[in-house]
């Protein structure tokens, strides 16, 4: 009984050092790039970097949330697109809208999205890969299909809402905001209730989950559509963020959502992670994206050094994560 | 080699649902060789211009480079690996090639040796991240693909190479004389049986089943199972500068840009084959009938005036189809099976 | 014979999986404050029945009724939910999560809000562990837990759930003697409690000390119920094979070789520290020890699976590289691990592949390989252990616990090894056939091949080797010749003791024999 | 529901060749990719008009993405359908050349418009506005805008293969040597890909970059509707100007609140319109694409071929806020 104190701090600190390790290589990258350009952490330069963020990590705390059931859910990008093109398009159906049905129509959207995702992979218990891939085609066909060319511009939206887009609070965007109540909120419910571990259990050993009684259909159907819904925000924020819309919005999108999460030291199979984690992956790849430039990097370069800096970080996790695992086997065991 | 696949997907009894989705996931790839079927002959049929020699040379065309690539990647994917850098690979051998071009390298074989070792190199670098360094592949080749792609811009720029000598291009697209048929469909095919020996007939093709899905009994059996997953990176990455240099020859053109976001297509080939996203399951008959099918539906919904939009939305469909349909067609004759042993 | 109703019965209980009827017309009831034995041979049906009893799978007919009131269960939670507690055969922890947690999953204790209390729940963890004198740090991850830890936990898992029915599908497989004593007092408490429990396991001394009543399954139906007092081991034998067996452990003397596998000053950091020894041809060497001591670790070192830090292995004079299997396996050595589903077997492939994986490079032509050689080849070696299957072609993972241990067996015996170690071989092994394994070890060693065989069965090394290791806390401590070994050293040695207190521990593992 | 812009140029002088447009010819507009605002304004509002006028039959065809490759599979299919005339923007100059020989060998008529290719791969092209044209009237709004002092200005171009953008760039330098525009010192050339949100972020980090930084020409609409946001959203509001190639549609809010004074383009439903009437006119054999032949393309008047095959559209026009509101596109 006398070693569990000393394993309990073991464990704690390992736990945070998973973490400290992302925010270590974002202070790092923070830290030359202002050598460099002081201009870099002007109070605008951080509203950018913060407003920058947002998008990706509302994203990577649904995708996290889905890949810690060991599924993912590749479709996002798609529903984003969807969502915003779906903003626009009721402001200019109703020019008077108010902002508040504005953002619950969209994450409704997403939900609905992320509903059909999640309905196919848990009632038909099928690979989420395969499903949201054909989904990620259907969203934007759809999407596609729906503006055919159309473009909403700034102009057909409603100044209140393009404001909320680059407005702040204390000199903390609004955007931002959104993004931090997501975040405390989803790593709080992750933690701390019964539904929230069984997440991370259906993750860790799906047979074992259904064994255990959890209701792992459910919990994974829950799991794609509060990714969906998450999505479905993202792209009313990115409606307001960016103001000009049409069915391109979020192309693309989903591999970096899945690199941000890996980033933020999820385990792409499931189990262990926190959203934390992610949404500070999150802020590390917007960060690399504007730093490069603002380094000087030539534009030619750029593309290069954020795939180079992506294998540094998950590289410099697995380091960490090694000597973790080597730490444990030496101090903990049997006692 | 029909009983190695099938053998190889494990076709018959097991236990409840797995049991039933392999049933149905052994006969998967009849369910595409008969789609292809059908979709040639209803197509031959209903729309005009499928029947001619022209189409089936453009589908050709189009399919080789995605068949180049699915072929390792049917490998790795069986490996429960995965490689998403194959198209920044092929982007990167495009901008190399118009690299060597430039600096006046004018032998076509050194150009293409050259080629085939720098995509080894390539593949080689994300085996070792994947086996050397134990980081997740998917993880891995997210990052090579923004890596590999940034390189072939840090080669050729903004610049593109196309003064390539006639003989060079309309070579590589050649017909095989007296079709209109491409003659690198013969190299392919040749491959392509080169790697369905080496799936279901070779040992080593056991080795990948094995690791596929269980990598620690796999090692428990004197399997190199990194060693493996390393070898199957290198030729992945071979087998995609393959594609670049194809590509490169076909549209004439090296550009930084070449074949950017062909890696899921490939992908969705791959999975809609009929090969397991988790590793140890599906076959290279399967995938070839995917790759095809895929190659025909889009060419002659095309000439059928559909538009690309709905084409988006029919590729997703068929790919949700290709796992769902199974599984519910498993679900409904095990209700049907159950409710028949409890009447009686 | 009875005097209240049973807490649980079920009747004419039958669950087919395709072709394969693994239980038709089955009946059982548990009493309340009693144990029940169930025991029958590989594939008998006894696992299946578990899981139905746990709402794993549905049956195909039969009723299950809980006091008096017949439930229809459509999943684990209903059956948790009507007070059953299951330790499976195979352990079903969560790598990732710690051991509390797994033990307390859905279940954890709440404060306001439904919040988990975290505190209370490493709390409720610390004092199982200590009921069952398990020193494992509640806050570590399952994640590298050996076989034993593994099922510990599943056992306190099982009492976390305060269950009226607790059933155990052979929980001391993988356990040794102090273990299960521990084991037994609990489920002692508990059964004064007035629960009912389902006792499963091939040791039979474990049975008749444990239990009440014993049924009997062969061929998936239901054989006897009969109180342990008027059965004997012979009797429940017969009536489980449908036959008499003899010999249980048949152990002919073999001529001692020249040494066949050498190991010098290996060493583990934190795992085990400069173990030496040597395995001649001919001779079968148990390695024995308390759960955790690092013997299957030395073994997987042994075999190149793990990269020792420190020491030498030498196969007939030479010296393998390290940390390299292939190479190994090239030198003659062999290695039958303890956890079939983890390193055993491929489970999705079928039984034939799986028989002929170590093979294939020998079994192929000209670089190729068919499906008819690995059949073929696959048949002699099924035939000779007895592997039960439909078809050599079905995935192993339909098969029965133990004859997916017979083809773990057939896999490295078919590759003729000049070394074997075998790492817990008869694990969930029934009794007639692990007479065979023996059989099978015994002529083995007379063909001189040199056996490493690591056991947490006493009788079982005891009646085997030829010599006896002894591992304490990651180090050799003893080795004792045949003539000297019984039950008292052994236990002396495992448990790092000098003299005395041990001894009375040791005989709880009283042998069949 | 759409004007023309004022101030396009009638270059033919006499009425063109003699003879009509055939009937029943089959157009097809194969843009960079469908699903691009700009392609559906110039094909589906310029085009289809152009060909419904002369009776042919209208269609528009193309990939989701912009890439080459599936260009060329989509060249394939229409020259399969029997197509008189394919309107083609090219996504590489090269890469689509093979596909649109054997489509001519087939039979189509090749008209080139926003994005040339080599001009052995195609009849004509319709430039919407002459390279040199451009670059001035770009390099002029910026001066104007920067005002006499002059300083630092940096380009947002779109992606770094773009051919047309890096030749008005080349020639945007030229222009900035000459000496009336001696105090604009061009510092960077940044890539947005055209694509919104990096075209956003690379002007956020032209500015941190470049502390002082004057003005940014973005010649492509993607580009500086990003760029427009983001400064209108910043500090550098007003302090940095912005000028480029953008549809007042795109444009309006920022030219209202002032962060843009003045950007230009053609019309591109006047291109889409133009290219089907030249279409027309080679499928009639009125031309073939030689140089200084004329033909008439409906209401927008005579044309003449120029060199190398190319047919001009005309000047680039400007819109300010003035006279932005005349404009729905
Ligand atoms: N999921 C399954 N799919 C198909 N067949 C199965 C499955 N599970 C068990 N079986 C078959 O059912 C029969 C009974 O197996 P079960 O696991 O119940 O045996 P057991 O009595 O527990 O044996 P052991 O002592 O070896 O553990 C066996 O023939 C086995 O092959
Ligand atoms: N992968 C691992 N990571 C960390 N610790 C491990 C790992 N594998 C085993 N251990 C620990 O190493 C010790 C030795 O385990 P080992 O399995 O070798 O014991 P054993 O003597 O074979 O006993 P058993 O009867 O459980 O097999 C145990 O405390 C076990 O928990
Ligand atoms: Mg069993
Ligand atoms: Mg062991």
């Amino acid at each position: 009984m006398t070693a569990v104190t000393g394993g309990t701090r073991l464990v704690h600190r390992v736990f945070v050092i998973r973490e400290l390790g992302i925010a270590a290589a974002l202070v790092l990258l923070v830290a030359v790039t202002v050598l460099v350009n002081p201009r870099f952490l002007t109070a605008q330069g951080i509203k950018d970097l913060l407003l920058g963020s947002t998008i990706l990590a509302v994203l990577a705390v649904g995708q996290s949330i889905v890949v810690i059931t060991r599924n993912v859910d590749l479709s996002v990008g798609s529903v984003l697109g969807l969502s915003a093109f779906a903003t626009g398009s009721l402001f200019v159906a109703n020019p008077g809208l108010p902002i508040p049905v504005a953002l619950a129509a969209g994450v409704l959207l997403g939900a609905v999205c992320g509903a059909v995702n999640g309905a196919l992979i848990a009632a038909a218990r099928v690979p989420a890969l395969v499903v949201t891939l054909g989904t990620l085609y259907v969203f934007r066909g759809v999407d596609y299909t729906w503006a055919t060319g159309r473009q909403i511009n700034a102009a057909d939206m409603p100044p209140g809402f393009l404001r909320m887009g680059s407005a702040t609070l204390l000199g903390v965007p609004v955007l931002a905001l959104f993004a931090v109540v997501v975040l405390v909120a989803a790593g709080y419910y992750l933690r701390t209730y019964r539904s929230g571990r069984e997440l991370y259990a259906i993750g860790s050993s799906p047979p074992a989950a259904r064994l255990a009684g959890i209701p792992v259909g459910r919990r994974v159907f829950t799991a794609f559509v509060v990714s969906g819904a998450l999505a479905g925000l993202a792209g009313v924020l990115y409606a307001a963020r960016f103001g000009t819309l049409d069915a391109n919005a979020g192309n693309g999108f989903e591999l970096n959502v899945v690199a941000a999460v890996v980033v933020g030291g999820v385990a792409i199979f499931g189990g262990s992670g926190s959203v934390y984690g992610a949404a500070l992956g999150a802020v590390l790849l917007t960060t690399i994206s504007s730093a490069l430039p603002v380094l000087g990097v030539s534009p030619f370069w750029q593309r290069a050094a954020v795939g180079a800096l992506i294998l540094a970080a998950i590289g410099l996790d697995r380091a960490l994560a090694v000597r973790m695992a080597r730490t444990l086997r030496g101090r903990s065991g049997r006692g | 080699m029909a009983e190695a696949v099938r053998d190889g997907a494990g076709s018959k009894a097991g236990s409840g649902a797995m049991r039933r989705v392999r049933a149905v996931a052994g006969s998967w790839d009849a369910v595409l060789v008969v789609a292809l079927i059908l979709v040639v002959a209803i197509g031959a049929l209903g729309i005009e211009g499928v029947a001619s020699p022209r189409f089936w040379r453009f589908v050709t065309l189009e399919v080789i480079p995605i068949a180049l690539i699915a072929l390792p990647m049917t490998l790795v994917i069986i490996t429960g690996e995965i490689d998403l850098s194959v198209a920044s690979i092929l982007g990167l051998t495009c901008t190399v090639m118009g690299q060597l071009w430039l600096w006046g390298v004018t032998s076509l074989p050194v150009v293409i040796v050259l080629c085939l070792l720098l995509g080894a190199l390539l593949g080689a670098v994300n085996g070792l991240f994947v086996t050397g360094f134990g980081l997740p592949s998917l993880a891995v080749t997210i990052g090579t693909l923004a890596l590999y792609r940034g390189l072939g811009y840090v080669v050729l720029g903004d610049q593109a190479v196309a003064d390539y000598p006639p003989e060079w291009t309309t070579g590589a697209i050649a017909a095989i004389p007296g079709l209109t048929i491409p003659w690198m469909i013969i190299m392919v095919a040749a491959l392509a049986i080169v790697f369905a020996l080496v799936l279901h007939a070779t040992p080593i093709g056991r080795g990948l089943y094995a690791i596929g899905n269980n990598a620690e009994a796999a090692r428990f059996t004197g399997i190199g199972v990194a060693r493996t997953k390393f070898w199957l990176f290198v030729a992945t990455g071979a087998m995609s500068s393959l594609a670049g240099v194809f590509w490169t020859l076909r549209f004439a053109s090296a550009r930084a840009d070449n074949g950017m976001g062909l890696e899921l297509a490939v992908v969705a080939a791959v999975l809609l084959g009929g090969v397991s996203i988790f590793g140890g399951r599906g076959g290279l008959l399967g995938v070839i009938a995917a790759v095809i099918l895929l190659g025909t539906l889009r060419n002659a919904l095309q000439l059928a005036y559909v538009p690309a939009n709905t084409l988006t939305i029919i590729t997703g469909s068929l790919l949700i189809v290709s796992v769902v349909g199974p599984n519910v067609a498993g679900m409904v004759r095990e209700r049907l099976r159950r409710r028949r042993s409890v009447t009686p | 014979m009875s005097e209240s109703p049973p807490i649980l019965s079920l009747r004419d209980v039958s669950k087919s999986f395709g072709a394969v009827r693994a239980l038709s017309g089955v009946r059982l009831d548990l009493y309340a404050g009693e144990a029940h034995g169930l025991v029958g041979e590989n594939g008998a049906g006894k696992s299946t029945l578990v899981k139905v009893l746990a709402g794993a799978h549905p049956a195909d007919a039969g009723t299950l009724t809980v006091d008096g009131k017949e439930l229809a269960l459509s999943g684990p939670a209903d059956a948790q939910a009507a007070g059953i507690a299951v330790i499976y055969q195979e352990p079903t922890l969560f790598p990732d999560l710690s051991v509390s947690e797994n033990i307390f999953m859905s279940r954890q204790p709440l404060r306001g809000l439904r919040r988990i209390d975290a505190k209370a729940m490493r709390a409720a963890t610390s004092e199982l562990f200590a009921r069952l004198g398990v020193g494992l740090d509640p806050d570590r991850p399952a994640r590298g837990l050996s076989i034993a830890d593994q099922q510990l936990v599943e056992i306190a898992k099982a009492l976390a759930f305060d269950a009226r029915v607790l059933v155990m599908d052979e929980p001391t497989a993988a356990l040794s003697g102090v273990e299960v004593e521990r084991l037994f007092s609990v489920v002692g408490s508990l059964r004064e409690a007035g629960a009912a429990v389902l006792f499963i396991s091939h040791r039979f001394d474990e049975i008749f000390t444990l239990c009440k009543r014993i049924t009997v399954l062969r061929d998936g139906r239901w054989v006897s119920t009969d109180p342990a007092t008027g059965l004997t081991v012979e009797e429940l034998v017969r009536r489980m094979v449908g036959r008499e067996v003899s010999a249980l452990y048949p152990k002919t003397a073999a001529d001692v070789g020249h040494p066949r596998l050498e190991v010098r000053g290996l060493t583990r950091h934190g795992v085990f520290e400069d173990v030496s020894f040597t395995v001649r041809g001919g001779e079968i060497v148990a390695l024995a020890g308390l759960v955790g001591a690092g013997r299957s670790e030395v073994a997987r070192a042994v075999f190149g699976v793990d990269r020792p830090d420190a020491g030498e292995v030498t196969v007939e004079g030479r010296t393998l590289p390290p940390g390299d299997t292939a190479a190994a396996i090239a030198a003659g050595l062999a290695l039958v691990p303890e956890d079939r589903r983890q390193q055993g077997l491929v489970m999705e492939l079928s039984v034939a592949r799986n028989a002929t994986l170590t093979r294939r490079w020998s079994l192929s032509r000209l670089g190729l390989l068919f499906g008819g050689a690995e059949r073929a080849a696959a048949r002699t070696w099924s035939e000779r252990l007895q592997v039960k299957t439909a078809r050599l072609t079905d995935p192993v993972s339909t098969l029965s616990g133990g004859n997916q241990q017979k083809v773990v067996l057939a896999k490295w015996l078919s590759t003729e090894p000049r070394v074997l170690i075998v790492d817990e071989p008869t694990r969930g092994i029934d009794v007639g056939t692990k007479a065979e394994v023996h059989r099978l070890l015994s002529e083995l060693a007379g063909q001189g091949v040199a056996v490493l065989m690591i056991s947490s069965e006493l009788p079982e090394v005891l009646g085997m080797a030829d010599r006896v290791l002894v591992m304490h806390e990651g180090r050799l401590v003893a080795d004792i010749p045949r003539t000297r070994a019984d039950e008292e050293s052994v236990m002396l040695a495992a448990t790092g003791q000098a003299t005395g207190q041990a001894a009375g521990r040791a005989t709880g593992q009283g042998g069949t024999a | 529901s759409q004007e023309e812009p004022a101030g396009r140029p009638a270059p033919g002088a006499s009425s063109a060749g003699a003879g009509t447009i055939k009937e029943g010819l089959k157009v097809a507009f194969l843009p960079k990719q469908v699903n691009n605002p700009y392609f559906d304004a110039s094909d589906n509002k310029g085009g289809k008009v152009a060909v419904e006028e002369f009776k042919g039959v209208y269609s528009q065809t193309g990939p989701s993405e912009a890439s080459p490759s599936a260009q060329v599979s989509y060249i394939n299919t229409l020259s399969q359908q029997g197509t008189d005339v394919i309107v083609v923007s090219a996504n590489d100059k090269d890469a689509i050349c093979g596909a649109l020989q054997e489509a001519r060998t087939a039979g189509a008529k090749v008209v080139t418009y926003d994005s040339d290719t080599n001009p052995s791969c195609r009849d004509v092209f319709i430039n919407q506005a002459s390279a040199e044209g451009i670059a001035a009237s770009q390099i002029k709004l910026i001066g104007e805008a920067v005002g006499e002092e002059g300083g630092e200005i940096a380009i947002l171009s779109a992606t770094a293969n773009a051919t047309n953008q890096n030749a008005w760039i080349e020639m945007m330098k030229t222009e900035l040597a000459k000496p009336e525009y001696a105090k604009l010192k061009l510092v960077d050339t940044v890539y947005g890909d055209d694509d919104d949100q990096k075209s956003f972020q690379e002007t956020q980090g032209l500015l941190a970059k470049h502390p002082n930084l004057k003005g940014i020409i973005s010649p492509t609409t993607v580009g500086v509707a990003a760029a427009a946001r983001y400064l209108s959203g910043s500090e550098y509001k007003g302090k940095v100007q912005l000028t480029g190639l953008g549809t007042p549609n795109q444009m309006r809010a920022y030219v209202k609140d002032g962060t843009v004074t003045s950007f230009a383009l053609w019309n591109p439903s006047d291109l889409g319109y133009l290219a089907a009437y030249t279409g027309g006119a080679l499928a009639s054999g009125l031309i073939t694409g030689k140089e200084g032949e004329t033909f008439k393309a409906g209401k927008l008047g005579d044309y003449t071929v120029a060199k190398d095959g190319t047919v001009l559209l005309g000047d680039p026009f400007v819109f300010t806020k003035d006279n932005i509101d005349d404009f729905d596109f």
